[in-house]
C-alpha cells in the first residue's frame, strides 16, 4: 500500500496585478516563509522541492532555478514541472507521488506566477502552433467565450447567472485576505455593465491576471502527526490529460466525446467510494477562469445534473453559508497567478478542512474537500483533502 | 508500495541536426515506438506518462501539448518535467515506488536546430543583474573551466584528451551525432568560443528525442528478460548567482551522489561501478563531474583521465556512448544516458559494449554551469 | 505578410519560419532597486551582510543561500577587487552590450565575500590572468542597470 | 500564530512607495517550426488541390484533423490512410474578438475586430478558422459556410492559412 500523507504547511502571499516591490524569487520566498512559519518548521527540515510555473508567461527559462536561494532549493532535490494552466496541480502531484513512495518525508510544494512580466494572453497564444494556422486561437478568453455561447443555449443559463457566479466570487473574495480582485459589487446590474472582452464574455465575467505564489508543505504520515495538530490528508490525486486541437480543443464540438473532468471524476469518485459528490464531499475549490465555466464545471464534477449548474447558483447552494460551498476563497475569478492557481486550490481547500478558513470558513462542517484545476485543452487535476483517514 | 523500480525498454532517434523534416511529436514517436516494439506493449496500457520538453525549445507555450498524442495522454494521467531528462526518469520512477502506477512511459524531445540557442540560455540568468551582461551557457562554463583548471591545475590537454576519447568512442555508437577521428592537437587549434573552451570542446547543436519504459520489479521480469532496475537516484539543485559559487566544486553533485549512493548501498564507486555515462556539454565537464562523482578525489580527474582508466577496457569506461559532447539535445541528453546505462547493462550496445557491466550509473545537468544535476545508479 | 514558410527540398514538409515576440519587464525588487539606484545616483556598488554567517554578499540581495534568512544590513563595498575568473567571449548573440569579443569576469570586490559577474575593459588579453587587481569604471550616463558598471579595468 | 507573520512580510507598500526600477527586454527569438510529414501532406494538398484533408485511423475510422501519426483515441499507429474533406460546414462555435489581443508569433496586435468559429464541415469533421462575417448580429450558429482560398498559387503553402476565411453560402 502507498505511504500515505498530509498537508502540514499552507502559505500564501496577498495577490495582486504588481509587484513593483519584489523580483520573481522574492515573492516566491514569501510563501514559502510562510508555509514553513505554519507548519513550524525550518528550510532544514525539507527534504525535496517540486515547483510549478508557466515559464513563458515571464519568459525565464529554467526560474527554478533563478530562484534556488530564495525559495530554499538550493542543496535540495527538486523539480520543476509544467504543464499549463494545471502546472500548480502537476506539482501537487509530484509532491504526492515522490512523499508516497517513500523518497522524501517532507517536501516543499510550490505554485508561483509574477504576471507583470510580460503578456499572459500573448503568453497562452503562444500555445498554438503558427503552423496550424494564426486563425487556431483566440487566447484563453475566445475558447471560453465560445464555450460560454454553448452553454447558454443548451442550458437556458442567462447572463444574470454568470452574473451572479461573480457577484458570489466577489463577495468571498472580500473575506479573503489573500484575495486579488475585491470589487465590492453590490447587485447583478453591477457585472452586467462592465464591458465585454470577448463576446458574451464581459471583463468581470473573466479571472485577472494575478502575482503571486502558494506554497505547501506534504509530510509521510509517520511525520505528519509530530508536525501538525491538524494534518490534511491528501487521499488522492487524479491527473487527466488529452490532446490540443481537436477543432475545439476546449469545449466537445462532437457532443458525444468525453470530458477530462468526467474521466478523472469517475476514476477519483470510484476509487474514495464517492457516489453522491455532494453529499461525500463537503466543499469544492474548483478552477473556474469564467463565470460561465464555473456552472459548467459543477455539472462536469457530477455536483448536479446537466444544464442545472445554473440552478445552484440561483438556490444560493454554492455560497460560503450553502449546503456545498463552492470557492468561498473568491476563486480564480478573484485570484488568478496563474501557475499557483491550481496550488491555491489546494491549499484554500485544506484550509477549510483546518478551519482555519478565518471569514471565509464555509458555515458547513468541513471534512472532506476537493480541489480542482484546468489547463492546457482542457486537461483535469484532482485532488482530493480529508481531515481523517 | 512498490520495492523498486525497473526499465524494461529503451528507445533513442538518432541524434543529428536539423531534424527538420520531423515535428516534435514526429520526433518523440520515432522513440516511443521503439520501446513498444520491443515490449509488445500499445499506448493504451500505460497508467501514465512523464514527459520532458522545455516551452523555450519548442517555441510554445506547454510544449508538451506537441507530444500528447504520441504517449497515449488521451485522458490518461501525463506530466512535464521541465528539467534534464534524468529527472524525469526519476519521476517515472517515483510514480512506480509510490504504488498508484504499474507502467509509466518516460519521453524527452528537443530539436535545438529550430531554435536560438544563445537567447534561450541568456533568458535562464536573473534579469536584473545577469541577462543584461549577454550571457549564455558557453560564457558561463567558460568562467567555471577557467577557475576549474586554475585551481586544480588541470590542463587545456586534459580536456581535450575527453573529447578524444568521447568522439572515438562515438564512431562505434550509430547513434551517436558526430564521430569525429580527431586528435588532442585538432582539438587545442579548433576556434575558440570563450576561452578556453574551443569550439570542439563543446557540444553541437543537436535534435532528438528518447524514450524508456518504467514498471514494477515483478511486472517487469514478466515484459523481458533483460529488466534493468533503478538501485539509486537524486537530484540537487546549486544556488544561482554565479559569483556566489565556488565555481571550481560541484557541490550539488556531491550532495545528489551520496544520497543516490546510499540507496543503491554504493560504497566504493570505482569498484562497484562498471560503467558512467556522464553529461558533459563542455570537455572540463567531465573531470569536474567524475571527481563529484566520487570516481576520484578533488582535483585529480586530470591524472585520471591521463592514466586511461575512463577509457574502454579502462578500469571505469566513461561514455562509451560518446557522451554529450558527440551530441544530444538539452532535456534529452541526460535521459540518453540513462539509455546508454540501459543498453550496457543488457549487453546490448554493440561496438561500445564495456564487457560484463553490472552496475552503471547515468548522470544529468540542467542549467548554467551545472546548476542542477540528476544521478542515477543502475543494475541488472 | 511576406511568405514565411518554406518547403523542404523532396519531402512534403514546410518549415515555418517565425518568432515568438512578447516584450518583458521585469522588477528589480525593492533590494535590487536600491543596489541599482545606488550605482546611478551615487557610483556606489552596494552589498549586503547576512547576521548569522556574516558574509557580505555583492550585488546586494535579499537573502542568504545558507543561512535563508531575510537580509537588511546594507554595507558599501569597494569598487576594486580582485579577478577570481574570466574568459574572453568570442560567440556573438543578439543580447550582448557590446561587441564581441566580450571579456566575462567575475570579481570579488574588496570587502566582500562572493563574486560580482562583469565584463572588463581596457585591458591587455594577454596580460589577463586569474588575481589580477580591478577596478570599477561608471558609464557617464546611467540608468539604473547593471550596466551602470561600465566595466571593470585592471589597475595600473 | 503564522497568519500573522504572513501579514508582517508581504502587506502592501505604503502609499508613498519608493522608486522601483523595472527591466525590459524586447527580444524576439526566432524558431523554425517543421510541419513535419503529416501535417506537411495537409499542406501540399491545400497549396496544390485547395483541398482539405485529414487521415484517417485504421481501427476507429474517424477521420482526424490536423492530421496524426498516432490516433489519439485508440491509441494505434494511424499508417498513412488520407481522405479528403468537404469545405462547407455549418458554423457549430464561434466568437466576436474586441479586444485585440498581442499576438506573440507576429509581435503585432491582432487586427480588431475579428470573427473566428469552429465549423462542422458536412462529413461532421470539425475545423477552426477565421469567418468573413463580422458582424456580430448576423454571426449565429448553424450559419452554413464554405472555405475561400487563396487564389495565387504563390501564396498558398501555408497550410491551414491557405484558406482566407469560411465565408456565408449564398451570400455575394
Amino acid at each position: 500500500m502507498p505511504n500515505r500523507l498530509a498537508i502540514v504547511g499552507i502559505g500564501q502571499t496577498y495577490h495582486t496585478s504588481k509587484r513593483p516591490d519584489v523580483n520573481y524569487a522574492e515573492m516566491t520566498r514569501e510563501a514559502v516563509m510562510a508555509a514553513l512559519a505554519d507548519a513550524q518548521l525550518s528550510i532544514k527540515d525539507i527534504e525535496a522541492t517540486f515547483m510549478a510555473n508557466m515559464e513563458t508567461f515571464e519568459a525565464i527559462y529554467l526560474p527554478d532555478h533563478q530562484m534556488a536561494a530564495e525559495a530554499g532549493f538550493y542543496g535540495k532535490p527538486g523539480l520543476k514541472v509544467g504543464t499549463g494552466g494545471t502546472s500548480g496541480a502537476s506539482a501537487v502531484a509530484e509532491g504526492f507521488y515522490f512523499v508516497a513512495s517513500g523518497l522524501y518525508d517532507v517536501a516543499l510544494v510550490i505554485g508561483c506566477e509574477k504576471q507583470d512580466c510580460g503578456d499572459t494572453t500573448a503568453a497562452i497564444s503562444a500555445a498554438a502552433t503558427p503552423i496550424w494556422g494564426k486563425g487556431a486561437t483566440t487566447g484563453a478568453i475566445g475558447e471560453f467565450a465560445k464555450q460560454a455561447l454553448s452553454y447558454m443555449k443548451t442550458s437556458g443559463a442567462k447572463e444574470e447567472h454568470a452574473a451572479m457566479v461573480r457577484l458570489k466570487a466577489d463577495r468571498n473574495a472580500c473575506r479573503n485576505p489573500y484575495a486579488h480582485l475585491k470589487l465590492g459589487l453590490k447587485s447583478i446590474e453591477d457585472v452586467l455593465k462592465s464591458p465585454y472582452l470577448v463576446w458574451p464574455l464581459r471583463l468581470l465575467d473573466f479571472c485577472p491576471q494575478s502575482c503571486g505564489a502558494c506554497a505547501l508543505i506534504f509530510a509521510s504520515e509517520k511525520r505528519a502527526k509530530k508536525i501538525s495538530k491538524k494534518p490534511v490528508w491528501v487521499a488522492d490525486i487524479e491527473t487527466v490529460h488529452q490532446e490540443p486541437f481537436r477543432a475545439g480543443s476546449f469545449g466537445d464540438p462532437t457532443g458525444k466525446e468525453t470530458y477530462t473532468q468526467h474521466v478523472a471524476c469517475e476514476r477519483l469518485y470510484k476509487r474514495n467510494g464517492i457516489t453522491k459528490p455532494r453529499r461525500d464531499i463537503d466543499l469544492a475549490e474548483i478552477y473556474e477562469p469564467s463565470n460561465w465555466e464555473e456552472m459548467n464545471l459543477y455539472e462536469h464534477f457530477h455536483f448536479c445534473g446537466k444544464g442545472e449548474g445554473w440552478k445552484l447558483i440561483e438556490k444560493g447552494i454554492t455560497e460560503i453559508e450553502g449546503e456545498f460551498p463552492v470557492n468561498p476563497s473568491g476563486g480564480v475569478l478573484a485570484t488568478n497567478p496563474i501557475g499557483a492557481t491550481p496550488t491555491i486550490r489546494v491549499a484554500e481547500a485544506a484550509l477549510q478542512i483546518r478551519g482555519d478558513g478565518g471569514e471565509h470558513q464555509a458555515t458547513r462542517e468541513v471534512k472532506t474537500a476537493l480541489a480542482t484545476a484546468l489547463g492546457g485543452p482542457n486537461w483535469t487535476v484532482m485532488t482530493l483533502l480529508k481531515r481523517s483517514l | 508500495m512498490a520495492e523498486r523500480a525497473a526499465i524494461v525498454a529503451v528507445g533513442q532517434t538518432k541524434y543529428q541536426p536539423n531534424r527538420a523534416d520531423a515535428s516534435e511529436e514526429e520526433l518523440a514517436y520515432e522513440a516511443v515506438k521503439q520501446c513498444l516494439e520491443a515490449t509488445g506493449l500499445s499506448l493504451s496500457e500505460f497508467d501514465a506518462a512523464v514527459s520532458c520538453s522545455q516551452d523555450f525549445w519548442d517555441g510554445r507555450t506547454i510544449s508538451n501539448m506537441n507530444i500528447q498524442r504520441v504517449v497515449g495522454a488521451h485522458l490518461n494521467d501525463e506530466d512535464k518535467v521541465c528539467e534534464d531528462g534524468i529527472n524525469a526518469v526519476y519521476a517515472g520512477m517515483a510514480r512506480i515506488l509510490s504504488g498508484h502506477h504499474k507502467l509509466v512511459i518516460v519521453v524527452a524531445h528537443t530539436k535545438e536546430s529550430q531554435a536560438e540557442k544563445s537567447l534561450i540560455e541568456n533568458a535562464a540568468f536573473d534579469p536584473a543583474l545577469l541577462r543584461q551582461l549577454g550571457l549564455d551557457f558557453v560564457s558561463a562554463a567558460a568562467m567555471q573551466a577557467r577557475r576549474y583548471m586554475y585551481k586544480y591545475g588541470i590542463t587545456p590537454e586534459q580536456c581535450a584528451k575527453v573529447v578524444v576519447k568521447n568522439h572515438g568512442n562515438a564512431k562505434k555508437n550509430p547513434l551517436a551525432q558526430a564521430p569525429l577521428d580527431i586528435t588532442v592537437e585538432d582539438v587545442l587549434s579548433s576556434k575558440i568560443l570563450s576561452s578556453p573552451i574551443r569550439l570542439l570542446d563543446a557540444k553541437p547543436i543537436s535534435d532528438g528525442a528518447c524514450a524508456m519504459i518504467i514498471t514494477t520489479e515483478e511486472r517487469a521480469k514478466k515484459l523481458t528478460k533483460k529488466p534493468v532496475l533503478i538501485l539509486g537516484a537524486s537530484n540537487c539543485y546549486e544556488t544561482h548567482y554565479l559569483g556566489d559559487r565556488d565555481l571550481a566544486e560541484c557541490e550539488a553533485l556531491v550532495k545528489a551522489t551520496s544520497t543516490a549512493y546510499s540507496m543503491a548501498g554504493i560504497r566504493n564507486p570505482i569498484k562497484e561501478i562498471d560503467v558512467a555515462e556522464v553529461s558533459e556539454e563542455y570537455s572540463y565537464q567531465e573531470l569536474m563531474w567524475m571527481e563529484g562523482l566520487g570516481f576520484c578525489s578533488k582535483g585529480e580527474a586530470g591524472k585520471l583521465i591521463d592514466s586511461g582508466m575512463t577509457k574502454m577496457g579502462g578500469k571505469l569506461p566513461v561514455n562509451p556512448s560518446g557522451g554529450v559532447i558527440s551530441g544530444n539535445p538539452i532535456c534529452v541528453a541526460g535521459m540518453a544516458r540513462v539509455a546508454e546505462a540501459v543498453l550496457q547493462l543488457r549487453g546490448e550496445a554493440g561496438d561500445h559494449q564495456v564487457k560484463n557491466a553490472r552496475v552503471a550509473l547515468a548522470h544529468g545537468i540542467t542549467g548554467a554551469c551545472g546548476q542542477h544535476h540528476g544521478v542515477m545508479i543502475l543494475g541488472r | 505578410m511576406a511568405t514565411v514558410t518554406e518547403k523542404l527540398e523532396g519531402m512534403d514538409v514546410w518549415i515555418y519560419h517565425g518568432r515568438i515576440y512578447i516584450p518583458n519587464t521585469y522588477a528589480a525588487g525593492a533590494v535590487g532597486s536600491q543596489f541599482l539606484i545606488a550605482l546611478r545616483d551615487k557610483k556606489k556598488i552596494m552589498g549586503m551582510r547576512c547576521p548569522t554567517c556574516n558574509r557580505v554578499y555583492v550585488p546586494a540581495r535579499s537573502v542568504c543561500k545558507d543561512c535563508f534568512g531575510q537580509l537588511d544590513e546594507w554595507v558599501e563595498v569597494s569598487d576594486k577587487g580582485t579577478l577570481l575568473t574570466y574568459t574572453v567571449c568570442n560567440q556573438p548573440n543578439p543580447v550582448q552590450p557590446v561587441e564581441p569579443p566580450i571579456v566575462y569576469g567575475i570579481i570579488q570586490l574588496d570587502g566582500a565575500d562572493n563574486g560580482i559577474v562583469h565584463m572588463l575593459g581596457e585591458v591587455d588579453l594577454e596580460q589577463l590572468r586569474i588575481g589580477m587587481r580591478v577596478q570599477a569604471v561608471f558609464k557617464e550616463k546611467r540608468e539604473a542597470s547593471i550596466l551602470d558598471i561600465k566595466y571593470f579595468k585592471p589597475l595600473a | 500564530m503564522a497568519k500573522k507573520k504572513v501579514k508582517e512580510t508581504t502587506e502592501k507598500s505604503p502609499k508613498e512607495e519608493p522608486e522601483y526600477v523595472r527591466i525590459k527586454f524586447n527580444q524576439p527569438r526566432r524558431y523554425d517550426w517543421s510541419t513535419g510529414k503529416y501535417l506537411g501532406h495537409f499542406y501540399a494538398e491545400a497549396k496544390e488541390n485547395k483541398k482539405i484533408v485529414g487521415n484517417r485511423c485504421p481501427k476507429c475510422k474517424e477521420i482526424w484533423l490536423p492530421p496524426t501519426p498516432v490516433c489519439p483515441k485508440c491509441k494505434v499507429d494511424m499508417g498513412w490512410d488520407w481522405r479528403e474533406l468537404p469545405q462547407t460546414g455549418t458554423v457549430f462555435q464561434y466568437t466576436y474578438l474586441v479586444f485585440p489581443l498581442w499576438d506573440p508569433h507576429y509581435g503585432e496586435r491582432w487586427a480588431n475586430p475579428y470573427a473566428s468559429g469552429i465549423i462542422k464541415l458536412d462529413n461532421g469533421v470539425f475545423y477552426r478558422h477565421f469567418l468573413e462575417e463580422q458582424d456580430k448580429e448576423k454571426l449565429k450558429e448553424g450559419m452554413r459556410v464554405k472555405a475561400v482560398w487563396k487564389e495565387d498559387y504563390n501564396e498558398r503553402g501555408q497550410g491551414p492559412s491557405d484558406i482566407l476565411y469560411f465565408k456565408e453560402i449564398g451570400k455575394e
